[in-house]
C-alpha cells in the first residue's frame, strides 16, 4: 500500500518536474521574444548606417550590432584555426598511439581542462598579456588575438576528446581492414579512420564553435570592450555579442539601448541554437552524405 | 603431389598480455596448395593467422617469440624481423576476414583501395587492375554498372567476394582466409569455396575452417590446433579433386 | 580587411567629410584628425563613456582609418590600465594620488565637472537628508525608511565597486569617509545604480549627476538639491572633476583625442551628456 | 613501446603534449602568482578573512562560502528537478512528447549563460525583490534557480543516457512480469545506473562552481559574509571578473589568483572523483 503510495507520489512528482522545466524553457524564450521581438530588424544590426555602406566596410556602424556580430564571428574563426589542428591531432595521438600509464595521465590532464571553469582560463590569458606586456613589448595589449587563444585552450579539451572517442568506437574489424591491405599507421588514419569518424568530429567542432560563440567569462578579463567598431587586426580589441549582452545589463542608459540587449540576446541564441541543430544533424547525416555525394 | 615448401614456422610461440596462447608451434606449409586450419574456438587458430602478416602488431599487447620464415620473391625471409616492413610483408600476404568488411567507400574504391595504398595512381592501370580483381572473383558482371555504389550495399556473398577482389589486386603471394564462408549462406559459400580452388595456382592459401565437410572439400592439408597446441596433421584430405571431376 | 579600408579610404574621406558637418561638431576641432590612423585605446570610469564614446563617432565619421575601442571597468581601472601602459588614454571620476601619479608618471586632464547626488525611487516619500542622517544610513545605523519618514520598509542600500571613482568621491565628500555598510548591495556602473534604484521602491543608491534623469529622484542633502546649477556654483558640495590621463606626456592620437575633448565641440558633447564643461 | 616511431607519430605527440603542456601552464601561471601568499603562510588568513582591500584585508571567505553554498543550493534545486525530468523522458512520456523533451533538453544546453541571467535580471529579480520584501531582489535565492536551470539540461542528459545503457533483457524482464514503468524505473534501472547519476551530479556541481555570468549578475556582489539566503554575495568566479587588478605584486593580484588556484584545485579532485568512481564501478562489474 506504502509502496503504491510512493511510485503513485513520483510519477506526479515527475511530470512535475517535466512541466517546470518546459515551462521555465518557454517563459525564458516568451520573454525574450516579448522584450526583444520588435527590435529585430536591419536596424537592429546597422543602427542608422545604410547596411550596404557598413558590409562594404565603407562606414563604421554605431548604435547597432553590426560590430558585436563580426567580433563575435571573428572570435568563433581565430579560436576554431587554432584549437581544431592542435585538438584534432592531439584526439589522433591519444586513441592511435598514446599507451598505458601515459595515456591514462594524458586523459585526467584533459579531463581537468574541460573542468576548469570559463573564468580561470580568461584569468590566464589576462596573466599571460601582462607577463608579454611587461616583459616583451609596451604595444601588448588584451586583444582579439588573446582572447582567441585563451577560447582554443577553453575548447580544446573538448575537441581532443570528441576525436579520441570517435576513432576509439570504430570497429575494430573496420581498423584491421586497411593494415591487413598493406596501410601503414597514418595511411589508416587518414584513409578509413578519419573519413569513418568525421560525423562525430564535425559535429564535436560545431559543439566547440558554440562554446566560443557564448563564452562571456574569456573575453570580458582579455580584451572584449563596450565599443570599438571593427576590429582592425588580431591586436585590437573588438566587441562580441556576449559581451555587449552583460554590458547593456549593466550599463544600459534607456529603453532602446534595452531593447537593442534584448535584440541581441535573441540573435546569440538563434546563433547557438543554430550551430547545435547543426551539429545534431550532422551526426546524423554527414556520413551519408559524403559517401553519396 | 610434390611441392616446396612456403611457409616454415619453428617454436612459435605468442603471448597476450603475458598469457601464452601459442605454445611451439613448428609448421611446414606447402606452396600453391589449400592449407586448412582447424580446431575448436578460441583455440589460436586466427591469432595464428594474423603473426603470418604481422597484424598483431596492430593489437595492443602482444608479444612474439620463435622463427617464421616464408618464401618470398624467390627468396626465404625471416617475417618477424623488423629488417623486413610490416607494409610490404601485408602487400604480399593478402588477408580476408570472417565478416565481409567493405571500406565505407564505394565498391571501385574498395577495390582500388590497396592501389592507392601503394601510391599507383595511373588511372586506366587501376582500372584494368579493378576489372581484372572483381572478373576473378566473378563479380564483375554483378556490379560492373554500379560500381559507384557503397560497398556495404552489397549482399553477404557479394561483399565477400568483394573483399577477396581487394586482397587479390596485388597479386599476393599467400593468402589468408580467417572463417571466410562462416557468415554466409550454403549457396554464396559454394562460390567462394570454388573460388578459393581456382586461386592455387596463383598464390598459396591458408584458411582456418571449422567446417569439417569445407575441409574436405576444398583443403589438401590439414592442422588442428587445440588450446594453442599443434594436435595432428592429416593429408587425407581431397583437394578438391573429387569436385573437379564431378 | 585592411586592404578594403585602403580602397575606399579616398571615398570615405570625402563621404565622411559632409557628414561630419552635420553630426553638430566643428570641421575646425576634427581639423587635426585628417591624415592619421592607428587605434587608440580607452577604458576606465563609466560616467566617462557616453562622452568617449560621443567623441569617438565623430571622429571615426571624420576619419574611419583611426580605430577607437572603449571600455569600462572603473576609475580605478582606467589609473592602473593606463599607468601600466595597457591602454593610451584612462578615465578616471577621481584624482588620481600623488602615490599613483608619482609611481607612473600620470599627466591628468580634468575635462568636465560632475556632482555625485544621492537618488532614490520616485516614489519614495523622503525628499531630503542631512549629511550626518546620509553617513548613519550607509553605516547601517538608520536602516528603515519609516525612521526618515518614509514607509515602514527596510532600507536597501546599494554601492558601487572599489574601482568606481564615484565611490571614492562620495564616501571621501558625502559619507567624511565613513564606513560603508558590507551588506550594501554592489552595483558596477552609473547606468547600473539608475536601474537598480529605478527598479526598487526602496532603495538608496548615489550616481553621477549627468546620469540623473526622470527614473530616480535626486534627493536633498542638507537641504540643496544635486543638479548642474548648485553643482557649477558650487553650492553642492559632492562633486569631482571627470579626468581623463596618460602615462607621461600624450602623443599622437591620445594628445589629439584629449584635445579635442576640451575643444569648444568636444565641451559640446560634455554638455549634452550632462556635464559641466571646464571651458 | 616496441613499435616503429614515426615522423608524423612525434607530430601528434607534439599536439598531445602542447594540449598538456597548456593545461598544466594554467595551473603553474595560478601557482607562480599566489606563491608569495602561500609562502608567507598567509593562505589561512586568506582563507578565513573577509575583503577589505582599504583596510589592507583581502580575505576571500565570504567569497569561498558564497560559491559553495550557491553550488550546494542549486544542486539541491537541481537534482530532483533533473531526476523527474529524466524519469519522465526515459521511461513515464509516450514517445513523441519523449522526442520532444529531450530535444528541448539539448537546446537549453546550448543557451548561453548570458543569456540566461540576462533574461532573470529583468524577470526574476524584480519578483524576488517582491517576495522578499526587503533587498534589492539580488541574492543567493535569486541566483541559485537560474544555476539550477544551466546545470539541470547537462544532469538529464547524463541520466537519460545511464538509464539507456540498462541492457533491454532487463527491463523487459520486469515488462514480462506486469510492472508498470515507474516500478521498472525504481527497482530495475535505478540500481542499475546510478553511477552514471552520480557522475552526472558531480558534473553538475562542477559547473555550477565555475559559472561566472550567472552569479555575477544575479547574486548581487556583496563583499560580506551573509548569514541568509535572502542576502546579497559574491562567489569566487565574479570576484576574479571584478576585482579588475593590473599589478603582479598587488594584494588584490595575488588574492584573485589564489581564487583562481582554489577553483583549479577543486575542479582537479572533482574530476579524480568521477575517475576513481568511473574505474571502481567498471572494476566491479
Amino acid at each position: 500500500m506504502i509502496r503504491r503510495l510512493i511510485e503513485g507520489s513520483l510519477i506526479l512528482f515527475s511530470w512535475a518536474a517535466g512541466l517546470l522545466l518546459t515551462l521555465a524553457f518557454l517563459t525564458l524564450v516568451g520573454f525574450l521574444l516579448q522584450k526583444g521581438g520588435t527590435s529585430l530588424g536591419v536596424n537592429l544590426i546597422f543602427g542608422d548606417t545604410a547596411p550596404l555602406d557598413a558590409l562594404l566596410l565603407r562606414q563604421q556602424v554605431f548604435d547597432g550590432l553590426f560590430p558585436a556580430i563580426i567580433g563575435t564571428l571573428l572570435l568563433i574563426a581565430g579560436s576554431m584555426l587554432i584549437a581544431i589542428p592542435l585538438g584534432i591531432a592531439a584526439g589522433i595521438y591519444m586513441a592511435e598511439y598514446c599507451r598505458g600509464r601515459v595515456k591514462t595521465f594524458f586523459s585526467l590532464l584533459f579531463d581537468i581542462l574541460a573542468g576548469v571553469p570559463s573564468i580561470i582560463v580568461g584569468l590566464a590569458g589576462l596573466s599571460l598579456t601582462i607577463f608579454l606586456h611587461r616583459s616583451f613589448s609596451a604595444q601588448i595589449s588584451t586583444s582579439l588575438l588573446i582572447s582567441c587563444l585563451s577560447l582554443a585552450l577553453l575548447v580544446l579539451p573538448y575537441l581532443i576528446r570528441t576525436t579520441q572517442t570517435a576513432l576509439e568506437s570504430i570497429d575494430p574489424l573496420i581498423r584491421m581492414t586497411a593494415p591487413a591491405l598493406g596501410a601503414s599507421r597514418l595511411q589508416n588514419i587518414i584513409r578509413v579512420l578519419l573519413p569513418n569518424s568525421i560525423s562525430e568530429i564535425g559535429s564535436g567542432i560545431i559543439l566547440a564553435t558554440g562554446r566560443c560563440a557564448e563564452d562571456t567569462a574569456v573575453i570580458m578579463l582579455t580584451g572584449a570592450v563596450a565599443s570599438a567598431g571593427l576590429p582592425r587586426s588580431i591586436f585590437s580589441q573588438y566587441e562580441a555579442l556576449p559581451f555587449y549582452i552583460y554590458y547593456i545589463s549593466s550599463q544600459y542608459s534607456g529603453p532602446d539601448e534595452l531593447r537593442r540587449g534584448f535584440g541581441a540576446a535573441i540573435l546569440l541564441i538563434l546563433l547557438c541554437a543554430g550551430l547545435l541543430l547543426t551539429a545534431l544533424w550532422m551526426q546524423r547525416r554527414l556520413k551519408t552524405i559524403l559517401l553519396y555525394r | 603431389m610434390v611441392s616446396s615448401t612456403k611457409i616454415r614456422t619453428q617454436d612459435l610461440c605468442f603471448y597476450y598480455h603475458r598469457q601464452q596462447v601459442l605454445h611451439d608451434i613448428s609448421l611446414d606449409f606447402p606452396a600453391h596448395q589449400i592449407t586448412a586450419i582447424s580446431g575448436p574456438s578460441g583455440s589460436g587458430k586466427s591469432t595464428f593467422l594474423m603473426i603470418l602478416n604481422r597484424l598483431w602488431e596492430e593489437i595492443e599487447g602482444c608479444s612474439i617469440s620463435g622463427n617464421v620464415a616464408m618464401e618470398l620473391d624467390g627468396e626465404l625471409q625471416d617475417i618477424t624481423s623488423r629488417a623486413l616492413s610490416a607494409r610490404i610483408l601485408r602487400r604480399k600476404v593478402g588477408m580476408v576476414f570472417q565478416q565481409p568488411n567493405p571500406l565505407p567507400m564505394s565498391i571501385f574504391k574498395n577495390i582500388a583501395f590497396p592501389l592507392r595504398l601503394a601510391s599507383i595512381t595511373d588511372k586506366n592501370q587501376v582500372r584494368h587492375a579493378v576489372e581484372n580483381a572483381l572478373r576473378q572473383v566473378q563479380l564483375w558482371d554483378e556490379v560492373k554498372e554500379r560500381l559507384n555504389d557503397d560497398g556495404r550495399l552489397l549482399s553477404g556473398g557479394q561483399q565477400q567476394r568483394l573483399c577477396l577482389a581487394r586482397a587479390l589486386i596485388l597479386r599476393p603471394e599467400v593468402l589468408l582466409l580467417d572463417e571466410p564462408t562462416s557468415s554466409l549462406d550454403p549457396e554464396a559459400s559454394a562460390a567462394i569455396e570454388e573460388l578459393l580452388l581456382s586461386l592455387k595456382s596463383q598464390c598459396t592459401l591458408i584458411m582456418v575452417s571449422h567446417y569439417q565437410d569445407q575441409i574436405q572439400r576444398i583443403a589438401d592439408l590439414r592442422f588442428e590446433i587445440r588450446e594453442g597446441r599443434f594436435i595432428s596433421s592429416r593429408s587425407d584430405c581431397d583437394g578438391g579433386n573429387a569436385r573437379r571431376q564431378t | 580587411m585592411k586592404n578594403r579600408f585602403h580602397l575606399f579610404s579616398l571615398i570615405c574621406a570625402t563621404l565622411v567629410l559632409l557628414l561630419s558637418s552635420s553630426s553638430g561638431a566643428l570641421a575646425s576641432d576634427l581639423a587635426p584628425f585628417t591624415g592619421q590612423q592607428g587605434s587608440l585605446r580607452i577604458a576606465g570610469g563609466t560616467a566617462h563613456i557616453s562622452v568617449m564614446k560621443e567623441a569617438a563617432k565623430q571622429i571615426i565619421q571624420s576619419n574611419p582609418k583611426i580605430q577607437i575601442s572603449i571600455a569600462g571597468g572603473g576609475s580605478g581601472l582606467g589609473i592602473k590600465q593606463a599607468g601600466e601602459g595597457l591602454i593610451d588614454i584612462g578615465n578616471s571620476g577621481r584624482k588620481a594620488t600623488d602615490e599613483e601619479i608619482s609611481k607612473y608618471d600620470l599627466k591628468l586632464f580634468k575635462w568636465a565637472i560632475d556632482g555625485v547626488g544621492v537618488v532614490v525611487h520616485p516614489e519614495n516619500s523622503v525628499k531630503g537628508l542631512s549629511s550626518v542622517q546620509l553617513q548613519d544610513i550607509y553605516v547601517g545605523k538608520i536602516s528603515n525608511w519609516q525612521e526618515l519618514g518614509g514607509a515602514d520598509r527596510q532600507i536597501n542600500l546599494y554601492t558601487r565597486d572599489e574601482a568606481s571613482g564615484t565611490r571614492e568621491v562620495f564616501w571621501k565628500k558625502g559619507l567624511n569617509k565613513g564606513d560603508i555598510s558590507a551588506k550594501a548591495n554592489v552595483v558596477v556602473s552609473n547606468g547600473a545604480m539608475k536601474t537598480a534604484v529605478a527598479g526598487d521602491p526602496f532603495a538608496i543608491g548615489y550616481i553621477s549627476v549627468g546620469h540623473m534623469d526622470q527614473s530616480v529622484t535626486p534627493l536633498a542633502l542638507d537641504g540643496v538639491l544635486p543638479n548642474l546649477d548648485t553643482v557649477r556654483s558650487g553650492e553642492y558640495r559632492v562633486s569631482r572633476g571627470l579626468y581623463s590621463l596618460s602615462k607621461g606626456e600624450p602623443s599622437g592620437l591620445a594628445k589629439l583625442f584629449l584635445d579635442f575633448i576640451l575643444s569648444p565641440s568636444g565641451q559640446q558633447i560634455v554638455a549634452e551628456n550632462g556635464f559641466i564643461p571646464v571651458r | 613501446m616496441d613499435r616503429p616511431h614515426s615522423f608524423t607519430e612525434y607530430i601528434f605527440l607534439t599536439a598531445a603534449v602542447c594540449s598538456g603542456l597548456l593545461t598544466a601552464a594554467v595551473f603553474l601561471f595560478l601557482l607562480i602568482f599566489s606563491l608569495p601568499l602561500l609562502q608567507n603562510g598567509e593562505l589561512t588568513d586568506l582563507l578565513l578573512s573577509s575583503w577589505a582591500p582599504d583596510k589592507g584585508m583581502y580575505g576571500i571567505y565570504p567569497m569561498l562560502m558564497a560559491s559553495l553554498t550557491l553550488a550546494c543550493l542549486s544542486l539541491v534545486i537541481s537534482f530532483p528537478l533533473s531526476l523527474g525530468c529524466s524519469f519522465v523522458i526515459s521511461a513515464l512520456a509516450p514517445a513523441r512528447l519523449r522526442r520532444f523533451l529531450l530535444s528541448m533538453v539539448r537546446l537549453m544546453t546550448g543557451i548561453p549563460t548570458v543569456v540566461y541571467s540576462f533574461a532573470a535580471l529583468f524577470l526574476l529579480v524584480p519578483f524576488m525583490r517582491n517576495i522578499l520584501g526587503h533587498g534589492s531582489g539580488m541574492s543567493i535565492l535569486t541566483a541559485a534557480p537560474v544555476l539550477a536551470l544551466l546545470i539541470a539540461p547537462t544532469m538529464i542528459i547524463f541520466f537519460v543516457g545511464s538509464f539507456e545503457k540498462v541492457p533491454l533483457s532487463a527491463t523487459l524482464a520486469v515488462d514480462a512480469l506486469g510492472g508498470n514503468p515507474i516500478q521498472k524505473l525504481l527497482y530495475v534501472m535505478i540500481p542499475q545506473a546510478w553511477p552514471g547519476i552520480i557522475n552526472g551530479v558531480l558534473l553538475g556541481f562542477g559547473r555550477a562552481m565555475g559559472d561566472t555570468m550567472i552569479s555575477l549578475m544575479l547574486a548581487g556582489n556583496s563583499v560580506s559574509a551573509f548569514n541568509s539566503l535572502s542576502q546579497s554575495a559574491r562567489s569566487l568566479t565574479a570576484h576574479i571578473a571584478l576585482v579588475m587588478a593590473f599589478d603582479f605584486d598587488s594584494m588584490e593580484f595575488k588574492s584573485i589568483f589564489v581564487c583562481g588556484l582554489l577553483l583549479y584545485i577543486f575542479t582537479a579532485i572533482l574530476m579524480l572523483l568521477l575517475r576513481m568512481s568511473t574505474l571502481c564501478l567498471s572494476g566491479k562489474r
